[in-house]
């Protein structure tokens, strides 16, 4: 864990797509430690506030010591960091928790709805350097929520957008039969043979996947998810962010996820784990 | 900083630490955790508050933030007294800095047996009797009325030589008189104080945010409430009060120095600036400095410099 | 907004209200000051607290921020209530807005006096019974105990046809028993609450910031607590409750009427957007409307939906 | 009273002297409506903090709607306002209070020590445009921060420095004899003869006057003083910024204020009016 200790810098703000922003920073030591999945605890200054507020790295490049976040403006902290430009620092605190669990040769499925697509550019650049077959789901409201497909060298991009204007008109979950169909079958609940699949999304999309997983026989276990829960710490000191366990009990988000196997939670215990 | 005054505090019973701050009960872990952290900058850990069995908490959602501050409702999530004597006393017996056990339980049997458990192993260097947690039933019974706080805390003292200190609520009409009635059965020092029990509502869901609908209130939000306690309290008892609530810099710190604290805990802020206690104890050194004070024990606004009913 | 739902509230004694948002007593003057307000948008005013003779109030320094809030000693200074009976009762008969008259005193005899004085006078349309200012010599000693809450209350009920308004401190370990108390004794809806004792320290100077050396907390700090104490106190009782404590935005009022208030009462924000309390009021006709929810009546969250000793 | 209810839109942000920002902001109605020594409350969006900031305007152009702010960082709100910058809008309120009585003919000394010149350059220019002979005494620790004699087209500047760097070396009040000694004396506490004063500045700076011109035979009441005062309201409606009054009871700074005579304040119970 090499824990940020000097601010990063902000190299750049862009916006991916429409509602979203993109700060590129620069932290040598950071992005060389990053795996991932793995989040930072931002510090912001808004008004009121006094938490950090947790963002997964979407990509990290440890050759120029730059990392990127994306996303969008939901309350004060986000709006915070949504006008920080270029010069200015951000104090970060990380990198924290477990990322994806990148190994095995496994075709991969990534599932992304909504801002859940932030957590995916570095997550399926190590997946293609890897040279596992990725397969990316996409979907939004609309073509302009889309993150381009272009952020995703090496993989098939598939999208779906509620109002039709790009792709399949309807959830990006209903493309999981197309392309699971591609793979041979999984093997029960073995995790042997299938693709992985690799999920973030608001709660309803999540809910949704794993509902539909469980119709076309994927196991739980052969899908990862990137949890959200409030996190008050992000370091395992404040116990502020479980998340139900199956046989009762509770997992840390930020120690033991925020990348778990699905099989890891009690999902009837875990309404509240998303802030969709 | 190359001669630090001397900033050392003895909280009686031969606890003596090398700098008056402390790191708060249930925000530092066991001390494991916490990181970015050097020790050697503490005056104390306060661990979490540990029960005679593991518990496992609260069901989510534990935490929300609010105006300068947060609410939790964790619900004493922790390993139970068997595993901190076992796996993590040995441990905190190697780190040069004073570990303090928060204790808690639902009976005064719970408290005692947590107290047994622990007196003469090594690495324990105290005990905080939490009669002040809001998060679980009942977790308030013992801490709002002196009668049954004394009646704690004679009982726990009867089996510990730790020193013990007592933390203390503050949700309640006269925090004096709770102190007073520790004092008098036999605390080392109070803490001063655990947080105050509030709630959020989440106006789109309709419903608290918290799953136990309530939680205690922490964070820079409850620094003037928390402050006035410990003015309260310094003037009224003759043992130590260590001044805890919405510490976020060393001004704040020595706003409660000030008041007439011995010694101070952050809280909330270790989440936020982990290398918080190292730059609050450097700043109360240079304010000692440049203010011209020989130590601590200097610092105390004398009540009588203000008006008396405050 | 085209047509607003009814946003109506009788706070019992034939007191109704437009609009549930009024503004809160000493953040609004008595009516005159305060601008950019229009004031048709505002459920009613409740004034300065007001006793029998004028005061001057306490030597500065009366007022200082704190983290997310602000603590005051004002100290009541308010003109009397013959003054305010003659000059300014009149002019607030010629408006559409109902004034409510903050009554405070010292012993039970000037809250008796106040409240006699102002029976059938044109202009006042009911009193609130400040029966928690932390702010002057024995402020809270109604307040912070049911018997004395009680005999106050009916003092007063007994002198006086108005609509009666009690104000509740919550710097108490039960609020619940106070508010029962005053109920029981006649009052016609409870007000809750009113400031949190709390204090500064200059560590420059090295004294108190107040020159009465604490103050009293409100603002979005204290909104937490607030809420708890109106979601506990409209749980046990059967009149209005009115939510008082941080309220800066629709969201925040809805928080309150969520929990169970009937109304609120816009304070501190009222010196930082003083067109608060109309931009509550529209926020809260649009949830209704969002939420298809005919009136006010259906907002409070049933406490049979969350567990129930919060 | 024209109270601001449109943002007002910074224009120009700059350094008039050193150790102070300048912000330049767009909003005719409440500069046509500005008296000399009026002041505005300003939203602060800084961390933590909820209350407006008092701050006196600097000067105001009718005719192109511009009004100038002076201020130099101190705490959160000060610095908040130091950061902003072309573009941005500014919630004010005001203008409030009452400014300086610049009516009558006599000559006009100024007294300014330290961040109290802020107010000063649009009474000048006031004094001057009503024919008015102005002597301005600047103050500073050093000569880097005095705000340059050029804001005071028509008077006569003197400064002083506490390390001598230009001027004076010493206090602003000691320049008063000189000042005074041109012109023929005051006719007692009549207000009669002799120049007015109008001062703004620290604590110490505004006792040491008081206590000079009390030694000079200048009566109080020739003196005009800008008050600092913590302010919750600004309005009137919080009693906050309560200022002794002689003979008991209080002024309002923000509706009897900022700009009083000095024989109106009881001086002996104002130690904590000024944040010096
Ligand atoms: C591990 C992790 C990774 C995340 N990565 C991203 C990302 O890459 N891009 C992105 O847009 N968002 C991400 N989020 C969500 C992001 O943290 C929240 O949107 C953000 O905290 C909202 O803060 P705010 O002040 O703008 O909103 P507010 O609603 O004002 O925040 C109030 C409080 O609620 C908490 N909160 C609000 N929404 C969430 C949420 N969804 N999850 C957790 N806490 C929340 C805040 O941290 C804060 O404590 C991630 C969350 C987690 C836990
Ligand atoms: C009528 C008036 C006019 C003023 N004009 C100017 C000016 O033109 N230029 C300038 O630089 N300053 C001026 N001040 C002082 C200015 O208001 C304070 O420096 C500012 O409020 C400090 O805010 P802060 O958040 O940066 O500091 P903090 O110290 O963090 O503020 C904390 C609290 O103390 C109050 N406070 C702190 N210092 C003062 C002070 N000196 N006076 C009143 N309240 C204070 C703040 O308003 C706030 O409520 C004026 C004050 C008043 C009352
Ligand atoms: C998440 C969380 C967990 C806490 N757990 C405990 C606990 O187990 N025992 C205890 O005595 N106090 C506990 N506290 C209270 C703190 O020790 C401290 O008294 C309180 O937070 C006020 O200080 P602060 O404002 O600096 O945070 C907890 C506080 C927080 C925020
Ligand atoms: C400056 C000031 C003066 C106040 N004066 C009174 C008063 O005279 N009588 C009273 O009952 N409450 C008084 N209050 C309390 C408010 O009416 C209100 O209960 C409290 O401020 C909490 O609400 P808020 O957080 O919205 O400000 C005063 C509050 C402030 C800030
Ligand atoms: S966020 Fe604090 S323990 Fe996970
Ligand atoms: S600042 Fe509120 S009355 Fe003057």
């Amino acid at each position: 864990m090499s824990l940020a200790l000097k601010p990063a810098v902000v190299l750049e703000r862009s916006t991916p797509m429409s509602g979203a922003v993109e700060l590129v920073v620069h932290h040598p030591p950071a992005a060389a430690a990053l795996r991932p999945g793995q989040f930072f605890q931002l510090a912001v200054a808004a008004p009121q506030t006094i938490l950090r507020r947790p963002y997964s790295a979407a990509w990290a490049d440890p050759d120029s010591g730059r990392i990127g976040f994306i996303f969008n403006v939901v309350g004060a902290g986000s709006g915070w960091l949504a006008v920080r430009h270029e010069g200015h620092e951000l104090d970060l605190l990380g990198p924290l928790g477990r990322g994806f669990d990148l190994d095995g040769s496994k075709p991969a499925i990534i599932v992304a709805g909504g801002l859940g697509v932030a957590v995916f550019p570095g997550v399926v650049g190590a997946l293609v350097a890897r040279g596992r077959q990725v397969t990316v789901l996409l979907g939004a409201r609309t073509s302009a929520q889309l993150l381009p497909s272009g952020r995703f060298p090496g993989a098939e991009v598939m999208t779906a957008t509620d109002d039709g204007t790009a792709g399949y008109q309807g959830s990006v979950v209903d493309l999981m039969p197309v392309a699971l169909g591609r793979f041979p079958p999984p093997q029960g609940e073995g995790r042997g043979g299938g693709p992985e699949i690799f999920a973030c999304g608001p709660t309803p999309m999540l809910q949704a996947l794993l509902e539909k997983s469980r119709r076309l026989g994927v196991p739980l276990g052969l899908i990862q998810v990137s949890l959200e829960t409030p996190m008050g710490c992000g370091v395992g000191t404040c116990l502020g962010c479980a998340i139900a366990r199956p046989g009762g009990g509770y997992l840390l988000t930020c120690l033991d996820g925020p990348c778990v196997r699905a099989d890891r939670i009690d999902w009837s215990r875990t309404a509240d784990a998303f802030h969709g | 900083m190359a001669e630090q005054p001397d900033l050392s505090v003895h909280l009686g019973r031969g606890l003596c630490l090398r700098s008056p701050v402390m790191v708060a009960s249930g925000t530092f872990g066991y001390g494991f955790d916490a990181p970015l952290v050097d020790r050697t900058a503490l005056g104390a850990i306060v661990t979490k508050g540990t029960t005679p069995r593991a518990r496992e908490g609260n069901a989510p959602t534990r935490i929300a933030e609010t105006p300068s501050g947060m609410l939790n409702a964790i619900g004493l999530q922790n390993p139970g007294v068997d595993h901190v004597a076992r796996i993590y006393a040995p441990m905190w017996a190697a780190w040069d800095v004073p570990v303090i056990v928060n204790v808690a339980g639902d009976a005064v049997d719970d408290y005692v047996g947590v107290a047994r458990r622990l007196d003469g192993v090594a690495g324990v260097a105290g005990l905080e009797l939490n009669i002040s947690c809001p998060n679980i039933a009942n977790g308030l019974q013992f801490g709002i009325d002196p009668r049954p706080a004394a009646q704690l805390t004679t009982a726990v003292r009867a089996v510990t030589r730790l020193p013990l200190l007592v933390k203390l609520t503050p949700n309640v009409t006269d925090i004096v008189a709770v102190g007073r009635a520790v004092e008098d059965a036999g605390a080392d020092a109070v803490s001063a104080i655990n947080t105050y029990v509030g709630m959020a509502i989440d106006v789109r869901r309709r419903r608290p945010v918290l799953s136990r609908g309530s939680g205690g209130l922490s964070g820079p939000a409850i620094k003037p409430l928390a402050l006035h306690a410990v003015w309260q309290l310094s003037a009224a008892l003759s043992i130590p009060v260590v001044g805890i609530g919405g510490i976020m810099t060393a001004a704040d710190a020595l706003e409660f120095l000030l008041a007439g604290a011995a010694a101070v805990q952050l809280g909330t802020v270790n989440y936020v600036r982990p290398q918080a206690a190292r730059e609050v104890r450097d700043g109360i050194a240079s304010y000692l400095d440049e203010h011209h004070l020989g130590d601590l024990g200097a610092l105390p606004i004398r009540p009588a410099r203000v008006e008396a009913h405050v």
